[in-house]
């Protein structure tokens, strides 16, 4: 197909724009939480008004230390981190993180978490006040401490009433971040669309681990971490797609998107837009690039807008 | 801080296992402060997935290609093969492309003329401290203590000594120099000149004798530390160390690549007490 | 610490045998099924002689054609394939197969598969009969088509009837190979160890998928296909030491391992053999220099046997 | 049939996109048949992670460096830049060690001496008919019909002219030869001899054309085929085509690495018919 031209022959430039659950990105494209700081650090590389939107790093109530070191390593292309979760803690992001962030105009994610139910509700509610907060994005791989650590994420059960006393919460869009550690997708990601998520995001990290065959130690002191990069990619596209059938709000793809090419296997599943993670560590510029990489792909295949293009996988 | 992509002017083993790379590195000579790294991509190949942090060494020019055209900027960075990474680096000429984020990170605080300086540097933790000096020999003695396991670990001595600094070496193996550790040469100098300040990069064992040392005689002492790094720029919190007064109820964590990796002794936390945290997912 | 030395200082030949469920190895080191055919698609680069056992692409009772294709597409540090366990069935099997395995004195392991119980059942009787076979690899992550096609592997209830029922058919050494697609692999761990195996193999692949985005078409004719290769070994070492913590039966480790140090990762937990797949296909004398690698690093760090190592993780 | 760790001895554009590659590999010019193949292996790197298979265009001698010493065997491989492994193939320089499994799957039947032979070579195909006419020439009368896209599809057709092949060339565009698709000319060609045998390798629209006219005519064809690769050596099942008679209830599939990549026509399943079978796990 040829691309779409104008009358003076320089060729129409697509709709970018996609719509999640009320939400207007000018873009699909966005940072994956936990990869992208709070946009400050990498505000010297990248236009952060280019984004689609701006997912902070995972808060929670209190301030957080996280895990001990070493955090992370390398691996086959990919990493593993157990950061832990370290963060500042809502106060001081109010304080600290929103006035930097109040300066763009794409729209602000928070990205939240607790380890009880009362401790992801009482977040959601004090983000719900915040203006500057255009969503939220609710991390459910956490171990729910009153329940015997098991991750919420991985017990439809649990994963349901978290996301139902959320919801309660707050209006604005609940998008809910499924964990790819489970043995059926699609019933996680339904329960989570019961309870009343206005989107899901997957996939968070896979856990997988290292061994320092000289010490004979693992290479991160969790000694489990959470696999990231491109060698996770097929996984996540298999889920995705998976996902998309089984339920019918919108859901944004994530793994191992390094490229334009990488982003569109996701498009083409289904995803209405998506994340980007460990690459922003590889090239701080990946995102604008895969923007461009995305219009350019739009405009040589003749697609007028990049909706036309989400769902177009041909079985 | 920028991201350019660059090519390499050179890339030699200077001794056995140690490369000295030269890259092409506009604005450099003016933005690159003493004890500041870059993150270093090898592009094309995949693995390594992640950059790789490295010293600046110096930064400098190359005669322009023809006259009447500006003079190339260029850093140089050393580097010891110790992995992939590393191991990928070793193979690459002049002319191919790579990727250069930075300089990233504080540098070293250059403390007062006139002071007495010691510069401790062990192996391949000798890279930060050469722009140091160069800007310390100005108004300041300039002494480097240079420590090793063999002689092969001893390098650019020689170039330190042209900046006008003076040097001491030590080898383990006493295979040049004097026999034992960079430690023992800085005790003695210390009694000799008390009022010194020390700036000291190498492994982790030596910086921590070095430490030791310096807080027993009250020396000011700035730091220069390794960690594993994934982003460099503060993003993803892989690289941190604890602070001073950290603990499990008041985390104080620094990012090495943000707020180091040069620290003054002061702000770290120097017992390393473990604070074991609940594993939570997403990040893990 | 200084290798081991005999009085006339050549280092002494670590003992490398290794022992699961009664079965006798030299060395730990083993194709994984599917990737090394019926041995004999290997001989002419490798003496098969040289490998702890030979274990067979897997079996059914009848002869299957496998699926359309493509059947397999290269991914970031890995590989899909959905080849569909197309399989000669058990008679050509005894026929055509066996007698050149015969030749060999490594132990040989028959992988074989059903798509209900009693296929399961049946064929394990066969194989139980046939002399030639040292010991059975029951691969559960089959769709149990009786049962809306769930996979056996990935529902502890009927991991465990399945096991049960081929337990009482063969009294040679029984190895269950596990899938990764569970929430909680120790779960299926037990279920099997419960039931009766011998010993646990894991990771069978990971299911993913990839898009050509020219064509928008899965790049595998089945959609869905199974990922192995480098890119899932920090899954697979995860899920080897979760494994081992959670049974007492021997388990073999699988996934991504090319080379001595990755095989050393899975010893290291706790993992008392490993077998190596993919890595066939990129150097088909990958397991020959594992084992020499093996050895190696056990006479580099003063190990005498390799039995030594095994489990000498330190968290 | 061996895995040789080996040596880059040349590597040069050809025609735009298109490589010509000399690799030493001794004893290759007693083994290899026309139209087997070799699965390439890029070292170090590990994109691409599986090895690629590449025709051998030619078995050859270089000089020896030194008199005195034997003659360095070597093959010849062409290749057309479209993707990842061959992305980096078209990097490698004199010197590299790469890996060679290899000589691989069953070549052309030379068919009887004497009989009129038209080889079909479409694009980047052309490369395993050139060791066949080499053969064939002694004793035949050997056409080469070569069709391309443009002209720069259009590679080596002087060096089949030297052996004493009639060559043929066609490009859609018409930029070389005669204007339209390989398969007019092949047509023309029968209706002249009809009772010559066709060999043929090229994009699979061109295979299934040249199948068709030649079982119109009861002509007797050999295909080379093309399919994405494993193992090379029939023990992945990854490479499959359906033989004659397949069916779902008796499946008949044949490895293009082992039981090809040539086959008789009439041992392959023309129809291509789609036969789903229940996906089940471990291979998936
Ligand atoms: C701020 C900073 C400045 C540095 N400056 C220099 C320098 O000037 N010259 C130099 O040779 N090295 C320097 N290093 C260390 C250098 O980054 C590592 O040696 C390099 O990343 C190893 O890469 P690799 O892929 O070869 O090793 P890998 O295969 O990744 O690992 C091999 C070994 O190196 C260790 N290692 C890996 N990455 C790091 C890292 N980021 N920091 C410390 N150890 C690591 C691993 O733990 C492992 O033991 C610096 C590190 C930091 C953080
Ligand atoms: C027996 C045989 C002989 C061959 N001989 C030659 C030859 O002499 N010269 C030559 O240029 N090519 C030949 N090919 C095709 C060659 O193997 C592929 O072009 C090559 O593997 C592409 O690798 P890549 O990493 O560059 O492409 P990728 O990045 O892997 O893929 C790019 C495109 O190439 C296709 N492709 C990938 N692998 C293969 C494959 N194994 N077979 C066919 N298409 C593939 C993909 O479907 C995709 O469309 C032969 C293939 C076979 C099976
Ligand atoms: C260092 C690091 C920190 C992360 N922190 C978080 C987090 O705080 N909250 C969260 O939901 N996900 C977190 N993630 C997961 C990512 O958002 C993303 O889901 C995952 O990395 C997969 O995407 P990728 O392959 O593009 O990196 C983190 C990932 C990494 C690598
Ligand atoms: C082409 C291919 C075919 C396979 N066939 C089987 C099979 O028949 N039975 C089985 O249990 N596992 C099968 N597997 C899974 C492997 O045995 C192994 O568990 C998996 O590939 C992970 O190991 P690796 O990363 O070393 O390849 C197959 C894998 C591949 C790549
Ligand atoms: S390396 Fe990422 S925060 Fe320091
Ligand atoms: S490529 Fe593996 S069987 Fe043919």
């Amino acid at each position: 197909m040829a691309a779409q031209k104008t009358k003076t022959g320089t060729p129409v430039r697509p709709n970018m724009a996609v719509e999640i659950a009320g939400l207007k990105l000018k873009n699909p494209v966005m940072p994956a939480s936990g990869t992208f700081g709070y946009g400050e650090e990498y505000a010297p590389y990248l236009d952060l008004n280019r984004l689609g939107a701006i997912i902070t790093k995972g808060l929670s109530l209190q301030p957080k230390a996280g895990n001990e070191t070493p955090r992370i390593c390398e691996t086959v292309s990919g990493m593993l981190n157990a950061i832990g979760l370290q963060n500042v803690g809502i106060e001081a992001f109010i304080e600290d993180k929103m006035p930097f962030l109040a300066q763009y105009d794409a729209p602000v994610i928070v990205n939240f978490f607790g380890n009880t139910r009362d401790e992801y509700a009482e977040l959601a509610a004090r983000l719900d006040e915040l203006p500057g907060v255009a969503a939220l994005e609710m991390n459910i791989s956490c171990p729910n401490v009153k329940q015997g650590g098991i991750v919420f994420g991985t017990e439809a059960g649990a994963a349901h009433e978290v996301v139902a006393l959320v919801r309660k919460k707050t209006r604005k869009p609940l998008i809910v971040k499924l964990t790819p550690n489970v043995t059926d997708i699609q019933v996680t990601a339904r329960a989570v669309e019961d309870a009343g998520a206005d989107a899901i995001s997957l996939i968070n990290t896979l856990t997988g681990m290292a061994v320092d065959v000289k010490t004979r130690k693992p290479r991160i002191a969790n000694t489990i971490g959470g696999l990231s990069g491109p060698a996770i990619r097929p996984i996540a596209v298999r889920m995705v797609h998976q996902v998309v059938q089984a339920v019918k709000v919108p859901v944004i793809g994530i793994g191992g998107i390094s490229r334009a090419m990488d982003a569109l296997e996701f498009l083409i599943v289904g995803a209405r837009a998506v994340q980007v993670g460990t690459a922003n560590f590889v090239d701080p510029h990946a995102m604008a690039t895969i923007i461009d990489g995305l219009e350019e792909f739009c405009q040589n295949e003749g697609i007028t807008d990049i909706n036309e293009l989400i769902g177009t996988l041909e079985v | 801080m920028k991201n350019r992509k660059t090519i390499i002017l050179s890339n030699q083993e200077i001794s056995p296992g140690y490369y000295r790379m030269q890259i092409l590195a506009p604005e450099y000579n003016r933005l690159a402060k003493p004890g500041q790294f870059v993150m270093f991509r090898v592009q094309r190949s995949l693995p390594p997935l992640l950059r790789r942090p490295f010293g600046i060494f110096r930064t400098g020019y190359v005669e322009p290609d023809c006259d009447g055209m500006p003079a190339k900027e260029f850093i140089e960075i050393i580097y010891k093969v110790v992995g992939t990474g590393t191991g990928i680096m070793q193979e690459l000429h002049q002319g191919d492309r790579i990727e250069l984020l930075g300089p990233l990170g504080r540098g070293f605080d250059l403390g007062d003329p006139d002071e007495e300086k010691i510069l401790v540097g062990g192996g391949i933790g000798l890279v930060p401290l050469y722009m140091l000096a160069e800007k310390m020999v100005v108004n300041s003695n300039v002494r480097l203590l240079m420590g090793g396991r063999t002689r092969d670990d001893i390098i650019t001595v020689t170039e330190f000594e042209r900046l006008g600094v003076g040097t001491y070496v030590s080898t383990e193996d006493g295979s040049l120099g004097e026999e034992g550790l960079v430690t023992q040469v800085l005790e003695r100098k210390l009694d000799k000149y008390p009022k010194a300040s020390v700036y000291a990069c190498g492994p982790m064992p030596m910086i921590d004798a070095v430490q030791q040392i310096c807080s027993q005689r009250g020396t000011p002492l700035q730091v220069s530390l390794e960690a594993l790094m994934a982003c460099g720029v503060g993003a993803c919190l892989g690289c941190v160390v604890k602070g001073a007064g950290h603990s499990a109820d008041h985390p104080h964590y620094l990012c090495t690549c943000k707020q180091g990796p040069v620290f003054h002794a002061g702000e770290l936390d120097w017992s390393r007490l473990a604070t074991p945290d609940a594993e939570c997912g997403g990040d893990q």
